[in-house]
C-alpha cells in the first residue's frame, strides 16, 4: 500500500465526494467528511515523511509512464503544499459544524460539504499533479465547488460576489488554459518534467514567453495578487464564515504553488535575461500589494472585510520572496506560505467563532469580545501577533527569512519596505485588540459565551502551531530550502 | 450505371442547394414573419431531403447509407415540428400574420378570443 | 539550588502570581496578598542569585535554534542582576502602595490592573536575564504588549489614544530599527548572544558599527531618546501607580537597560567608541537631556513634568554608555538604580496627593506641605535625588556621570550635565520648596482644610522609597561592587 | 500554405479576443457569460487547430491510413468543453438567484443597489 | 478544397462573434452562440477532430444555449445599452494589449497544420503507433481519454458532478434540498402542444436508443460516454418540456438523478480503487482480466458508462433545477 501513497491523499476526497452526496442526513454528510478529511491528511503526513527520507515520488496513474500517460511526481514542495492544504482542510471541517448549521440552510447542508470535499481534492489534485493539463481540470473542480461555497453566504451580495469570482476564475483559468496550450504546441508535451527538459532546447521563443506571460497572469488572478484581486475581498467577506477560513487557509497557497512550479520547474532557465525584470515585477506587485492591502485593511470597518484585505497583503509578501529570485528567497517564500495557513486559518476561524456568537464582524459589534469569549480572542490575538511578526512565532520566521533574502541582494530599501509592510499590520490587528479589550460595553451585558468546544479546540490548536513553529521552526523552514534548493538548483546561493 | 448515379447525385446536390439558397432569401426578404417560416421551412424539408439522397447516391457501403437514411427519417419528423412549433409559439404570444402591404391581414378567429 | 532553575524560578513567578491573582479576583485582601508574598518571594530569589553571582556572563538554559544561530538564551551577569532586584523590590512597592491608591482612588478593573502588573514584571525578568539579543527583544516586545493595558486602564477616549500613541512609537521603533539591528548584528557577527567585551571583530566595518548605534539607540524606543520619547507623555494617562511603574520600575529602564546591556555586550567598549555615529549620538543625548528639562519646566501637570523630567534622566544614561569609558557605564548603571528610587517617590507622591487633594496642577501646589508633611517631605528628598544632592542617592550618579563626561573629555557635555541639573533644581526642587515654605499670605482656603494625608499603605510606600534614597547615599558600597564586575565598568 | 499558417492562429486570436471583450465590457451578466463561452469555444479551436496535420485523418485506426491528426489535443478539449459547460451553468444559477435577489441582470444597476462589494 | 471550408468557416465564425459583440438582446445572443457552436463543431470536423465536432454540437450548439434560454425565461430578454466611455475604452486597451501579446507568441509556432511540428512529433504518436496493441480499440481517442488519459477523465466527470452540486446548492430553496418539487400538477398551459407531443412520442425513444449507441459504439466511432450522456439527458429535457416537469419528474425523481450523478462517478473511481487493491496503480485496467487488452476494453467500457450515468443525470438535475425557477409558486 506504501507505493499508492502519492495518489492517496488527492483520492480520497475525490472518491468521497460522491459518496458523501449519498448521504441524506447532514450531520452523517460531516463526519463523513471529516473522516474523509482526516484519512487525508494522515496519508499525506506519511507522503510527507517518505518524501523527506526517500525523495521524489512518482506514480504513474493507470500505470502509463510519463510523458504518455499522467503523472503524480511528489517532491518536497509538492509534499510540504499538501501537507498544508490538507491539515487545515481537515482542521477546519472538523470545526465547521457549529457554524455551518447556522449560517446555512437545512437543504444545503450535506451537499455543502460535498462540496467542501470537492473543493479540497481540487486543491490537493493541483498540489499532486506532474501534468500541465491535469493541473488545469482539478483547478477547475475546486474552482467551480469554490463558486457554489462563496454563493452560499448570508447575505445577497455573496451571490455577486461568487458571479465576479467565477468570472475573474474562469478568465484566469482559460488564460493558463491558452498558455499550456502555447507549451504544448512548443513542445509536444503535457508532462512539467518533461516540459522543464524540452523547453530549454525550444531557446528564446516569443511562444514560451507568450505562454509563460499567460500562464502567469492567469495564475496571479487565481492568486489574487495586486492588482488582480478584485474579486478576493467580495468573495472572502461575503462567503460563509467557514468557506472564508478554508479560502484564505488554502487556495491561495495553492495558487503560489502552481506559480512557483510553473516559473522554477518548467520555464527555470530559460528566461535568463527575462527574469530581472519578472522579478523586479514581482517585487514591485508584491510591495504594493503589502502597502495597499494594509492600509485599506487599517481603514476597514468590518474586520472580515479587513481580514481580506490583509490577505491581499500577506500574498505581496510571498510574492516579495519569489521575487527576489534566489533560494533564500523562494525559501522564505515557501516559510511564509506554511505560516500563513496556520495564521489566517487561526484568525478566520476565531472569526468564524465570533460571528457565530455575535452575529456579525462588524468593528462596533465586536466590542467586548474579549470578555465574552475570552479564549478564542486570546488565539485571535496570538494568532495576529504571529501575523505581524514577533518574535516567538511562526510569523517572525517568516519575516526573518524573507529579511534575510533580501539582505543578501543587498536589497536595503526592500528590507525597509518589508518591516514598515509588517508595522501596518500590527495597527489592524491592533485596531481589534483594542476594540475586543479596551472599548467600553454597549448596552447590553456582556456574558460569557465561548465559542462550541470542537470550534474553540481547533482555534486554539491553530493558534498555539503559530507558536509552536516560532519556536522549533525545523519544519517548515528546511523542507522550504530542500525544496527550493531543488527548484533552482545549483543556480544560485 | 455509376455514371447515371454520379449524375443524379449531383443534380440531387445541386437542387439542394438551390433551395437552400432560395429559404434564405425569403428569410431575409419577407416582411412577415409567417412568411418567413414559410419560406424556411417548406425549402428546408425538401432541400435537405435532397441533399440527403444525393449523399445517399454517393456512398458505396451500407453503414453509412443507413445512417443518412435515419438522418432524413429524423429530419422530416423534427423539421416540420419545429416550424410549427415557431408559428404556434408566435400565435399564442399574439403576432398576427400581415399583408404584403405590411398591414395586419387577417382576422382573429372568433375562438381564440 | 542552581544557577540556571534560581532563574527559571524567577521567571516563574510572575506567571505564578497571574495565576493566584486572577483566581483570587473576587476577594481583593488575598489578591493583594498573593501580589505582596511574589514579589517578595521573587525579591528573595535575585539576592540568592547575587550571592551565586559568577563572573561574567553564564548562560544558564537554551532552547533548540529557532533560525540558524538563533536560539532563545537566559544569562545572569551582573547588570541584569542589578536590574531584577530593583524592578522586584520596586514591585513590592507599588502594590503597597497601589492598594492604597487603587483602593481610595475606586479604579475599576483592578484584577486586571495586578495581573497585567505581574506579567510586566515577569516580562521585565526576563530581559534582566535575557542571555542574547533576540530573547531580550522577545520580552521587550511582551513588555511593551503587557503595559499597554495598564496604559488604556481608564478604557476613555483619551486613554486609547495614548495608549495608541504608547504602542505605536514603541512597536513602530522596536520594529523598524531594532529588528533590523538585531538582524545586521546576526548577520555582520553571527551571533547575538551577549558576550562580555562584544560580539564584534576588531576588523568589522565601522560604518556597520555606526549604522548598527544607530539603529539600537533608536530602535529601543522605551530608551525614549528625542525625537522618540513622545510616547511617554502619551502614556501619562495611566493611573498613577502605572505610571510609576512604566517610568520607574519597568518601561523606561527596560529600554536603558537594554541600551547598557547591548553597549558592553554587544558593542564591548573598544568597539563602541570605533563607531563615529557614536559621536553625534553624544550629543543628541545632551540635546535630549537639556531639551526634556526645559519642556519639564514649562509643564503646569505635574505628572507631564515628572514625564519630561524622566524623558531628560533617561538621557542621561544612554550618555553614560555612549561615552565609552569606564566611568561612564558606572554613572550609567547607577543612574538606573537611582533615579528608579527618585523617581518612583515622586509618582508617589503626585499619587498620593491626587488621591489626598485631587490636584494635578503644579501651581495648585504652593502651600500644600502644611497639609501633607510627610508626602511633601519625600518629595523633596526624591527631588534632591534626581538632580544629583546630598543626602542622596543621586549624588553617586551623577558625580560618575561627570566624572565620565571629563574622562572621555566631553567638556561640553559636562557643562550640558550641570545646567540640567541646574534645571532640575528649578522645576522640581522648587515644588516641595514651595509648598512649605512659600506660602502666599491668604488663608487656607475652606477646600483645604480637609485634606489629610495620603492612605497609610500610600506613605508607607514613600516612605520606605525616600529612606532608600538616602541609604543609596550613605551606603553606595555594594551598589558600586555590584556595578564594578560589569564587564567594562572598571573594577 | 504558408502565408495561410499564422493566418488561421490570428483569426483564433481575434475570435478569443472578440469573446474577451464581451467579458469585459459588457454589463449584462448573461451576456458576459455568453462572451466567456465564446473565449472558451476559440481556444479549443485554437487547440484543435495545434492537432490539425495537414491531411491528416481522423485519429481513428484504420487500415491503409497512415496519417492521423493529433488525438491528444482533442482529448484534452473534449476535457475542457465539459469544463466550460459546468461553468456556464453554474454561472447562469448565480445570475438566475441574482436576478431573485435585486430584480436586475445589469452590473451597473445591481452595484447601485449595494456598496461596492 | 479544405482549406477553402476552412476559409469559410472561420470567416462565419469571426462574422457571428462580431455580430454577437453588436447585438443587444439576449435571445438573439443566445441565438448566435449556439450558431457560434455549431460552426465551431464544423471546423472541428475539418480539422479530423470528430469526437470533439460531436461534443460541441451537443454541448455548444445544444446544451449551453438550452440552459441560457432557460434562464432568460426566468430573467427577462431585455439587455441594456453597453456601456461607453472609460469602460469601453478600458476594455479595448485590456483585449489589443491582450491580444498583441498572443500574435507575438503565435509569431514562433511551428506553421499550422505541418506535421513535423513537435506537438505532432513527441507525444502524439506513440498513441498512433502502440495505441492499438496496447488498447485494441481504434478510436484513438477513446483509448487516450479512458485509458492513457483516463485520470483527467475522472477529472472531467467530477467537474459535471461538481457543477451539479453547484447549481443544486445555488438554487435549492429553503424549503426543499432536491432540484424540483414534485407536484400534482399537470401541463400548466391551457393549449396542449397535442402536435409536438406526438411527433415528441415517436422521437424520444429513438433518441434515447441513439444515446445508448453513442455509449457503446465510442470505442469504435466518435462518440463515448459523455456525449451518450448529453443525448440521453437532451431526450429527457425534450420530454419535459413537452409533457411538463412533473411529469418527467414522475418518471425520473430529482433524489434519483442526484444519486445516479454520484453513482456514476463513483463506479469511475472504484473502477480504479479496484486496481488500487489489486497492488497495480489507480486505473490501471490490467488487474481486470488476465489478458491485457481485455481488461482494456473492460476497464474503458466501465468507466466510460460511469461517465454516461453522471453526466446524463448532472443535466437532467440542472435542467431540473432551472425548470424549477420558472415554475410559478413560493420559492
Amino acid at each position: 500500500m506504501l507505493s499508492q501513497l502519492p495518489v492517496l491523499p488527492v483520492l480520497l476526497p475525490l472518491i468521497g465526494a460522491p459518496a458523501c452526496a449519498l448521504l441524506r442526513r447532514p450531520t452523517l454528510a460531516w463526519v463523513f467528511a471529516c473522516l474523509v478529511a482526516v484519512l487525508a491528511f494522515l496519508c499525506t503526513v506519511s507522503l510527507f515523511t517518505t518524501t523527506w527520507q526517500e525523495g521524489v515520488q512518482t506514480y504513474a496513474l493507470g500505470g502509463w509512464p510519463s510523458p504518455w500517460g499522467i503523472e503524480y511526481r511528489i517532491d518536497l514542495l509538492n509534499a510540504l503544499v499538501l501537507l498544508v492544504v490538507s491539515g487545515i482542510g481537515a482542521a477546519i471541517l472538523l470545526a465547521s459544524r457549529a457554524s455551518v448549521w447556522q449560517e446555512i440552510g437545512e437543504t444545503r447542508r450535506g451537499l455543502f460539504y460535498v462540496a467542501c470535499l470537492l473543493c479540497l481534492a481540487g486543491l490537493l489534485g493541483i498540489a499532486a499533479t506532474g501534468d500541465a493539463f491535469n493541473l488545469f481540470v482539478f483547478l477547475e473542480i475546486s474552482s467551480l465547488s469554490t463558486y457554489a461555497l462563496v454563493a452560499m453566504g448570508p447575505d445577497r451580495r455573496a451571490l455577486l460576489a461568487a458571479y465576479n469570482y467565477l468570472i475573474m476564475g474562469t478568465i484566469g483559468a482559460t488564460f493558463i488554459l491558452i498558455g499550456i496550450g502555447f507549451l504544448y504546441m512548443l513542445t509536444g508535451t503535457l508532462s512539467m518534467a518533461d516540459l522543464g527538459e524540452r523547453l530549454p532546447a525550444m531557446g528564446e521563443s516569443r511562444t514560451a514567453f507568450a505562454a509563460y506571460a499567460f500562464i502567469v497572469v492567469g495564475v496571479c488572478l487565481k492568486l489574487a495578487l495586486f492588482p488582480l484581486h478584485l474579486w478576493l475581498p467580495g468573495a472572502y467577506t461575503r462567503a460563509p464564515s467557514i468557506v472564508t477560513v478554508f479560502l484564505a487557509a488554502t487556495s491561495t497557497k495553492v495558487a503560489l504553488y502552481v506559480l512557483i512550479r510553473f516559473t522554477y520547474s518548467v520555464f527555470h532557465l530559460e528566461f535568463s535575461q527575462l527574469a530581472q525584470a519578472l522579478d523586479t515585477v514581482f517585487i514591485a506587485l508584491g510591495v504594493i500589494a503589502v502597502f495597499a492591502g494594509s492600509l485599506v485593511a487599517i481603514f476597514e470597518a468590518d474586520l472580515k472585510r479587513g481580514l481580506a484585505y490583509s490577505s491581499v497583503a500577506q500574498i505581496g509578501f510571498m510574492v516579495i520572496g519569489l521575487g527576489i529570485g534566489t533560494v533564500e528567497g523562494l525559501q522564505a517564500s515557501l516559510i511564509h506560505l506554511f505560516n500563513h495557513a496556520l495564521m489566517k486559518g487561526a484568525l478566520f476561524l476565531a472569526l468564524a467563532a465570533f460571528i457565530l456568537r455575535v452575529g456579525s464582524s462588524n468593528f462596533s459589534s465586536l466590542r467586548g469580545i474579549g470578555r465574552r469569549m475570552p479564549l478564542a480572542t486570546a488565539a485571535f490575538v496570538l494568532a495576529g501577533i504571529s501575523l505581524i511578526g514577533i518574535p516567538g512565532t511562526a510569523g517572525f520566521i517568516s519575516k526573518w527569512y524573507l529579511v534575510l533574502a533580501a539582505a543578501a541582494q543587498q536589497q536595503w530599501i526592500l528590507l525597509g519596505l518589508i518591516l514598515a509592510g509588517s508595522l501596518l499590520t500590527a495597527v489592524y490587528i491592533w485596531r481589534f485588540v483594542e476594540t475586543a479589550y479596551a472599548e467600553p460595553e454597549g448596552d447590553s451585558v456582556i456574558q460569557r459565551n465561548e465559542a462550541p468546544l470542537g470550534m474553540l479546540l481547533v482555534i486554539v490548536l491553530l493558534a498555539l502551531l503559530n507558536l509552536y513553529f516560532g519556536f522549533d521552526s525545523r519544519l517548515p523552514v528546511e523542507t522550504a530550502g530542500g525544496a527550493a534548493q531543488a527548484l533552482l538548483g545549483g543556480d544560485a546561493s | 450505371m455509376s455514371t447515371i448515379l454520379a449524375w443524379t447525385s449531383d443534380a440531387c446536390l445541386l437542387v439542394g442547394s438551390f433551395l437552400l439558397l432560395t429559404g434564405a432569401l425569403g428569410f431575409l426578404r419577407f416582411n412577415d414573419f409567417y412568411a418567413r417560416i414559410h419560406a424556411c421551412g417548406v425549402t428546408e424539408t425538401l432541400a435537405t431531403a435532397l441533399i440527403i439522397l444525393g449523399l445517399l447516391l454517393q456512398s458505396d457501403s451500407a453503414t453509412p447509407q443507413f445512417k443518412l437514411a435515419l438522418i432524413l427519417l429524423f429530419v422530416l419528423f423534427s423539421s416540420p415540428t419545429a416550424s410549427h412549433a415557431l408559428a404556434k409559439a408566435a400565435w399564442n404570444a399574439g403576432l398576427r400574420p400581415r399583408d404584403n402591404s405590411g398591414k395586419r391581414g387577417i382576422p382573429l378567429p372568433p375562438r381564440e378570443r | 539550588m542552581s544557577l540556571s532553575s534560581l532563574v527559571f524560578a524567577s521567571l516563574s513567578v510572575a506567571p505564578l502570581a497571574i495565576i493566584g491573582i486572577c483566581l483570587s479576583g473576587s476577594r481583593p485582601n488575598l489578591r493583594e496578598a498573593v501580589s505582596i508574598l511574589a514579589s517578595a518571594i521573587l525579591i528573595t530569589l535575585n539576592l540568592v542569585l547575587l550571592g551565586q553571582l559568577p563572573d561574567g556572563a553564564v548562560t544558564t538554559w537554551h532552547s533548540g535554534e529557532m533560525l540558524p544561530g538563533l536560539r532563545l538564551e537566559l544569562a545572569v551577569e551582573p547588570l541584569g542582576i542589578l536590574f531584577a532586584i530593583i524592578a522586584s523590590t520596586l514591585w513590592l512597592v507599588t502594590v503597597v502602595y497601589a492598594i492604597g491608591y487603587m483602593r481610595s482612588h475606586e479604579e475599576q478593573n483592578q484584577t486586571r490592573f495586578y495581573a497585567f502588573f505581574a506579567l510586566s514584571i515577569g516580562c521585565v525578568m526576563g530581559i534582566a536575564f535575557a542571555g542574547n539579543l533576540l530573547t531580550l527583544f522577545l520580552f521587550y516586545e511582551l513588555l511593551t504588549l503587557s503595559t499597554w493595558p495598564l496604559v488604556v486602564h481608564a478604557g476613555t477616549d483619551k486613554a486609547r489614544q495614548g495608549g495608541g500613541v504608547y504602542l505605536g512609537l514603541l512597536l513602530g521603533t522596536s520594529v523598524l530599527f531594532f529588528l533590523p539591528a538585531i538582524f545586521l548584528t546576526w548577520w555582520t557577527a553571527g551571533t547575538v548572544t551577549f558576550t562580555p567585551g562584544g560580539v564584534f571583530n576588531a576588523d568589522t566595518n565601522p560604518v556597520v558599527l555606526s549604522v548598527l548605534l544607530v539603529l539600537f539607540v533608536f530602535g529601543v524606543g522605551k530608551a525614549a531618546m528625542m525625537p522618540f520619547h513622545r510616547w511617554l507623555p502619551a502614556a501619562m494617562v495611566a493611573p498613577t501607580p502605572v505610571s510609576a511603574l512604566l517610568h520607574a520600575v519597568a518601561v523606561v529602564k527596560a529600554g536603558v537597560f537594554s541600551i547598557l546591556k547591548i553597549g558592553v555586550y554587544i558593542f564591548g567598549l573598544e568597539q563602541l567608541s570605533a563607531a563615529e555615529s557614536r559621536e553625534w549620538l553624544l550629543y543628541l543625548a545632551g540635546f535630549s537631556l537639556l531639551a526634556a528639562s526645559i519642556v519639564a519646566m514649562r509643564q503646569d501637570n505635574l505628572k507631564a513634568r515628572l514625564a519630561y523630567s524622566t524623558v531628560s534622566q533617561l538621557a542621561y544614561v544612554s550618555l553614560g554608555v555612549l561615552l565609552a569609558v569606564p566611568a561612564g557605564v558606572t554613572g550609567g548603571g547607577l543612574q538606573i538604580a537611582m533615579h528608579a528610587f527618585g523617581k518612583i517617590t515622586l509618582f508617589f507622591c503626585a499619587g498620593a496627593i491626587l488621591v489626598a487633594s485631587h490636584k494635578t496642577r503644579v501651581s495648585e501646589l504652593s502651600g500644600l506641605g502644611r497639609q501633607m508633611p510627610f508626602t511633601m517631605g519625600a518629595f523633596l528628598l526624591a527631588s534632591l535625588s534626581i538632580v544629583g544632592l546630598p543626602p542622596t542617592g543621586g549624588t553617586w550618579s551623577k558625580f560618575y556621570l561627570m566624572l565620565g563626561t571629563l574622562e572621555a573629555g566631553a567638556l561640553l557635555l559636562a557643562a550640558a550635565l550641570i545646567l540640567s541639573s541646574l534645571l532640575n533644581i528649578v522645576y522640581l526642587t522648587l515644588i516641595p520648596v514651595r509648598a512649605f515654605w512659600r506660602f502666599d499670605g491668604r488663608d487656607v482656603p475652606a477646600s483645604r482644610a480637609d485634606i489629610q494625608e495620603a492612605p497609610l499603605a500610600c506613605c508607607l510606600a514613600i516612605g520606605f522609597t525616600a529612606t532608600c534614597c538616602v541609604m543609596l547615599f550613605l551606603f553606595p558600597g555594594p551598589l558600586l561592587t555590584l556595578i564594578s564586575r560589569i564587564p567594562g565598568a572598571g573594577g | 500554405m504558408d502565408v495561410f499558417s499564422y493566418f488561421n492562429y490570428w483569426v483564433v486570436v481575434v475570435l478569443m479576443m472578440l469573446g474577451f471583450f464581451i467579458v469585459i465590457a459588457r454589463g449584462n451578466l448573461v451576456k458576459k457569460l455568453i462572451g466567456l463561452n465564446i473565449f472558451q469555444t476559440s481556444v479549443f479551436i485554437l487547440y484543435i487547430s495545434i492537432g490539425n496535420v495537414s491531411g491528416g485523418a481522423a485519429p481513428i485506426l484504420e487500415e491503409g491510413v497512415a496519417l492521423y491528426s493529433n488525438p491528444l489535443p482533442h482529448v484534452l478539449i473534449l476535457t475542457a468543453i465539459v469544463v466550460g459547460i459546468a461553468t456556464t451553468a453554474v454561472g447562469l444559477a448565480l445570475v438566475v438567484r441574482i436576478h431573485a435577489a435585486y430584480d436586475s441582470v445589469e452590473e451597473s444597476e445591481i452595484l447601485a443597489q449595494d456598496e461596492p462589494c | 478544397m479544405e482549406v477553402l471550408i476552412d476559409i469559410v468557416l472561420l470567416s462565419l465564425l469571426v462574422a457571428t462573434a462580431v455580430a454577437l459583440v453588436m447585438v443587444r438582446g439576449l435571445i438573439a445572443s443566445i441565438m448566435l452562440t449556439s450558431v457560434y457552436g455549431l460552426l465551431s463543431a464544423s471546423f472541428f470536423v475539418t480539422m479530423g477532430a470528430v469526437d470533439v465536432a460531436f461534443t460541441e454540437a451537443a454541448v455548444g450548439a445544444g446544451v449551453s444555449p438550452l440552459l441560457l434560454l432557460f434562464t432568460v425565461a426566468v430573467i427577462g430578454r431585455k439587455e441594456r445599452a453597453p456601456e461607453g466611455g472609460a469602460v469601453l475604452v478600458k476594455s479595448l486597451l485590456l483585449v489589443v494589449v491582450t491580444g498583441a501579446l498572443l500574435i507575438v507568441g503565435t509569431l514562433d509556432m511551428p506553421p499550422f497544420g505541418s506535421p513535423d511540428a513537435p506537438a505532432q512529433t513527441h507525444v502524439a504518436p506513440y498513441y498512433l503507433q502502440q495505441s492499438g496493441a496496447e488498447i485494441g480499440i481504434p478510436n484513438v481517442v477513446t483509448s487516450v481519454l479512458a485509458s492513457y488519459r483516463a485520470y483527467d477523465t475522472l477529472g472531467e466527470v467530477l467537474v459535471i458532478f461538481t457543477a451539479g452540486v453547484a447549481v443544486i446548492l445555488i438554487l435549492a430553496s429553503s424549503s426543499h434540498r432536491g432540484s424540483a418539487r414534485l407536484r400534482n400538477a399537470t401541463v400548466p398551459d391551457g393549449s396542449p402542444h397535442t402536435i409536438l407531443q406526438v411527433v415528441g412520442k415517436i422521437l424520444i425513444p429513438f433518441i434515447l436508443l441513439f444515446a445508448f449507441y453513442v455509449q457503446f459504439h465510442g470505442e469504435y466511432g466518435p462518440g463515448g460516454g459523455f456525449q451518450a450522456g448529453v443525448i440521453f439527458a437532451s431526450g429527457v429535457i425534450l420530454y419535459g418540456l413537452l409533457f411538463g416537469l412533473p411529469t418527467v419528474c414522475r418518471v425520473l425523481p430529482p433524489p434519483v438523478m442526484e444519486v445516479l450523478a454520484a453513482l456514476g462517478v463513483l463506479i469511475f473511481g472504484l473502477t480504479g480503487v479496484m486496481s488500487l487493491l489489486n497492488g497495480a496503480p489507480f486505473l490501471d485496467y490490467s488487474v481486470l482480466a488476465d489478458d491485457p487488452v481485455t481488461a482494456q476494453h473492460i476497464g474503458i467500457m466501465v468507466i466510460e458508462l460511469g461517465v454516461g450515468i453522471t453526466v446524463a443525470s448532472v443535466i437532467t438535475a440542472i435542467y431540473y433545477a432551472f425548470a424549477n425557477q420558472l415554475e410559478p409558486g413560493p420559492n
